[in-house]
């Protein structure tokens, strides 16, 4: 295992420590590990909060700060945080108007955010929540644990924030989260495994010239494993299923995310997200706003992903609004 | 131990214990069953937990049953995050249910406790019996420790008996293809793997086995 | 060799244009691959452009915009780009003020600036160049080639850029980047290498237990190759070099920037900086402005690099003006 | 050839094709000697400009050394980049010098023009003998071309001895430490290696001697 790191152990505590002595105007750091906007709670503004395992940074600890999210709860590498987190998160950014849980949809995710919101609930706060699960390499299904939250919800905090800065209330924002997540597909795809700090070794062996088509941001198996291919041809098995799944349609305007995971340098993103770009324009979709960068990463996974989503004149007025965190800045 | 023996809350501490220290030496063993359709962190969350329940012990009233499996459920639900966390502190959250301020249970009062935390963990995980999960051992278990009740066995023999139906349906879990948890994500590919939580539901049975039988 | 790319030869050109795709509102892509700012040249504006080989990105084509250069020149992967390259960027932005040249300590860099000012200057215009050489890994000295240009550059044209947007003549601006020079230091290491799509293989050997410190960003060799050590360690190995070359003194305040060489995820960027910021607080050296996250790249080499520059109040003002390039943003 | 026999610019085309075709050939192996001391693109490099020099051939008036020359230096400034672009450049930038127009030049007018190409090289590159650069094979190769112009060689005999002086001058290059160019950054690292644009212009002379001596 090359990383980083001190110990196992420590890198959740040190990377947050590391953060907060970076970015103590935008962030503050409250028990247990969570990244707290430093002006939170802020009254009559709808409190925005997320987490999940930690891992894929900039997500979710990144996104805190004015016109994103209130507090982010950073849990283990790659396990949900706990109950007591959101709980205390929702505490330190409810500002009477209620707050919003953006849940990514793994099993673990949405039991703990669960818990937390019935104990918040009993201490009297106004809770809602909104499951993200944009990852068209899985099979969806009623039957099953459903689709994983993956980049769509980088997007999803971003408007959704801007929403709750411009002062909608709870069932807006919620109802907005909600629209996003209707409206957004992804897909992954890994060239490399990624290691987990306490694990020691990679989460799954692949050959050097094999790649995983549909992986998971915490190295989940994906659809297939196929020889290596170009990356037009992966931006193509990538965006193929995307585009065919919502169906985005000719004639659509789209936000088109094209995302690093951890391990891939921005030269290969930009000659993914330009094969991305003529495929959009072949089926008549217009991509009209962009996003190229490492924006939730899976450690040093190297790989990319994809992530589309139908833009109308309120999320493109609320994504164009201004944002200032540690990883998404613009508008101000 | 006789069918009229009675579960302490020495026993039930000898099984923490005990299950700490299986779950440290198979730490590794369950992130590797979890890194075949998980996320390669089962054993990592266990261990962490299981710490975390030790270091809280000596902080828990003694001669309390209930207060004990309160304290296990509420550190577990605090220190280990993802499904397994919620599920298994929940478990025992359940399992305290009705022995809070008891010195001891018998085992009737144990399987009815068992009873509602495999009811909550339904609850919360909305997984059936063949869905790949921890289920698969738990519910042979149940099965397995209503028929000790009902033979009169002692807790320590109902506890043998679980131990090796959750065995049977932990193996039994190979060949599924899993319909809950990360695992669901790889369909047809998380058949020929074992669940990891199944697994850790058979060692968490087959301490408690091991603890009462050394009583 | 794996990457996300479709053919060695086609990395350069394919990248610039999904560079284009992705910020049309930026930046406008001219022969022979120089990125040149939308609305370039600005009238009165001194011209501020760069360039080097590519497999750096975001480094320089991710800079262009307001506030920071006007043009770069991408050469092939670690190759310095041609004269003429320097030369069609010099027209470009040549604004009636003149252009300043900031060029990385290389040889080839070196030279082939030199043919395009040489030309540039046949052509009438006025051309000013200032040489980065800030990488304490390389012993300085008359008789070699010098310093690398490394992270400093970063911060130079940063620093520059804002100087020029506010007005600044050419002269003004040349000295201002010298001033960077003179107070900015860097030093690298690796952890794995990285591969040139054309060659096919690593750069180097490395084997799973060594780490490479005062590695280059081309995937030169560096000081030494040691045992892999703790990010703590590490950073220390990395630190005091800098600190103690300048020197850097108690009491002085400095622009902190830990930078990632393309394969390493922020998260472990955050645990170096963690322990960078004990480092200069230990010495009384109060870090007042910071910068993370991976800005000057190897391609997919894992490891990290730390640039420190000494700042006073002039360096502050033009370091804290605003910016909006694809790759830095602020202030706007 | 003998002595009289001059230099026409069929015999520098066959040259730059046939120093092309090496480069090709050898690409893998300058870029592998570059990677041990420098940034693994000598091979690269070369390759890219001379398929450059190539392809603009057919462009070039006939029967004109100057223009030849002129070319090939025009092209590798424009297509080569990294240090041996400037150099390569520059130096048949000078080859072309004096014999703009010419059908034809003579021993002694190439090696004029070689000397004004190394001055050129150590003008732009503050290299000099010892620095473990290129100059150590050209270095040695103009002093055995001197000896061939007193001596009354044939272009082709002379171009083999220099040929011969180059790769002396390369082989001479493995134990030196680099003071110039990426493999400076080594200090005393960089013994023990062959330097590539050292090797590569011992290419570049052999090439001519291969040619001409087929003329
Ligand atoms: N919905 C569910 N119901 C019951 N058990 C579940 C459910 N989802 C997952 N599990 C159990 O949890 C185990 C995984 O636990 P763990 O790896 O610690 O959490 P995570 O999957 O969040 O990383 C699985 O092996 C399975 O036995
Ligand atoms: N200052 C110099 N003078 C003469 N030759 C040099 C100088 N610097 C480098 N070289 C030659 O250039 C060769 C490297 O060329 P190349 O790898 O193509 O360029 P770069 O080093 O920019 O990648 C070295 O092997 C050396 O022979
Ligand atoms: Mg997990
Ligand atoms: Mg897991
Ligand atoms: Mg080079
Ligand atoms: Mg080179």
């Amino acid at each position: 295992m090359k990383k980083l790191i001190n110990a196992p152990d420590n890198v959740v505590d040190e990377a947050l420590a590391g953060m907060l002595a970076a970015h103590p105007d935008y962030i503050r750091i409250e028990e247990p590990n969570i990244i707290v906007r430093k002006d939170a709670p802020r009254a009559g503004k709808v409190g925005i909060i997320s987490g999940g395992g930690s891992g894929h940074e900039p997500m979710h600890g990144g996104f805190v700060g004015m016109g994103m999210l209130d507090a982010a709860c950073a849990g283990a590498v790659f396990t949900s945080p706990v109950p007591d987190q959101m709980l205390a998160a929702t505490k330190a950014v409810d500002g009477g108007a209620g707050v919003l849980h953006i849940v990514k949809n793994y099993t673990g995710d949405i039991m703990n955010f669960e818990l937390a919101a019935e104990m918040a609930r009993a201490d009297g706060h106004e809770v809602s929540a909104v499951i993200m699960a944009d990852d068209v390499a899985v099979k969806d299904s009623l039957y099953t644990a459903g689709r994983r939250g993956v980049g769509g919800t980088v997007l999803a905090e971003k408007i959704v924030g801007a929403a709750a800065e411009a002062g909608a209330d709870l069932a807006t924002v919620t109802a907005l989260c909600q629209k996003v997540q209707d409206n957004v597909r992804s897909m992954g795809m890994a060239l490399t495994s990624c290691t987990v700090p306490a694990a020691g070794k990679p989460t799954f062996e692949i050959a050097d010239d094999e790649m995983e088509i549909g992986v998971g941001i915490h190295g989940e198996p994906g659809r297939s494993r196929m020889k290596l291919a170009t990356a037009d041809e992966i931006t193509e098995m990538l965006a193929t299923p995307i585009l065919e799944d919502l169906p985005f349609q000719r004639g659509d305007n789209v936000l088109a995310f094209v995302n690093g995971l951890g391990g891939t340098p921005l030269i290969e993103l930009y000659i993914v997200y330009n094969k991305l770009a003529q495929l959009c324009a072949a089926r008549g979709v217009t991509i009209t706003r962009n996003l190229v960068g490492s924006y939730i990463t899976s450690l040093e996974m190297a790989g990319c992903s994809i992530t589309l989503l139908k833009l109308d004149d309120e999320l493109t007025k609320y994504w164009d609004a201004p944002v200032n965190t540690p990883a998404l800045r613009w508008g101000v | 131990m006789t069918s009229n023996e009675r579960i302490t809350s020495d026993d039930v501490v000898a099984w923490i214990q005990g299950f700490a220290q299986v779950l440290r030496e198979n730490k590794g063993y369950l992130t590797e069953l979890d890194s075949a359709i998980g996320d390669a962190d089962h054993g990592i969350n266990m261990d962490r937990g299981f710490q975390a329940v030790l270091a809280k012990l000596p902080m828990v009233p003694t001669g309390d049953v209930g207060a004990l499996l309160k304290s296990v459920g509420m550190t577990l639900i605090s220190t280990v995050g993802g499904a397994s966390g919620p599920l298994y502190g929940s478990f025992f959250l359940q399992l305290a249910g009705t022995s809070a301020g008891k010195p001891e249970i018998d085992l009737a009062e144990f399987v009815a406790a068992v009873d509602n935390g495999i009811t909550r963990v339904q609850g919360l995980g909305k997984a059936q019996a063949g869905d790949k999960t921890m289920l698969e051992a738990l519910l042979p278990a149940q099965a397995a420790l209503h028929q000790a009740v009902d033979e009169g066995a002692s807790p320590a023999d109902a506890l043998a008996a679980a131990a090796a139906a959750a065995e049977q349906g932990m193996l039994g879990t190979i060949p599924l293809v899993a319909r809950k948890g990360r695992a669901s994500y790889l369909g047809e590919r998380s058949a020929g793997h074992q669940d990891p939580g199944a697994t850790s539901t058979h060692l968490m049975l087959k301490a408690a086995a091991d603890a009462w039988s050394r009583a």
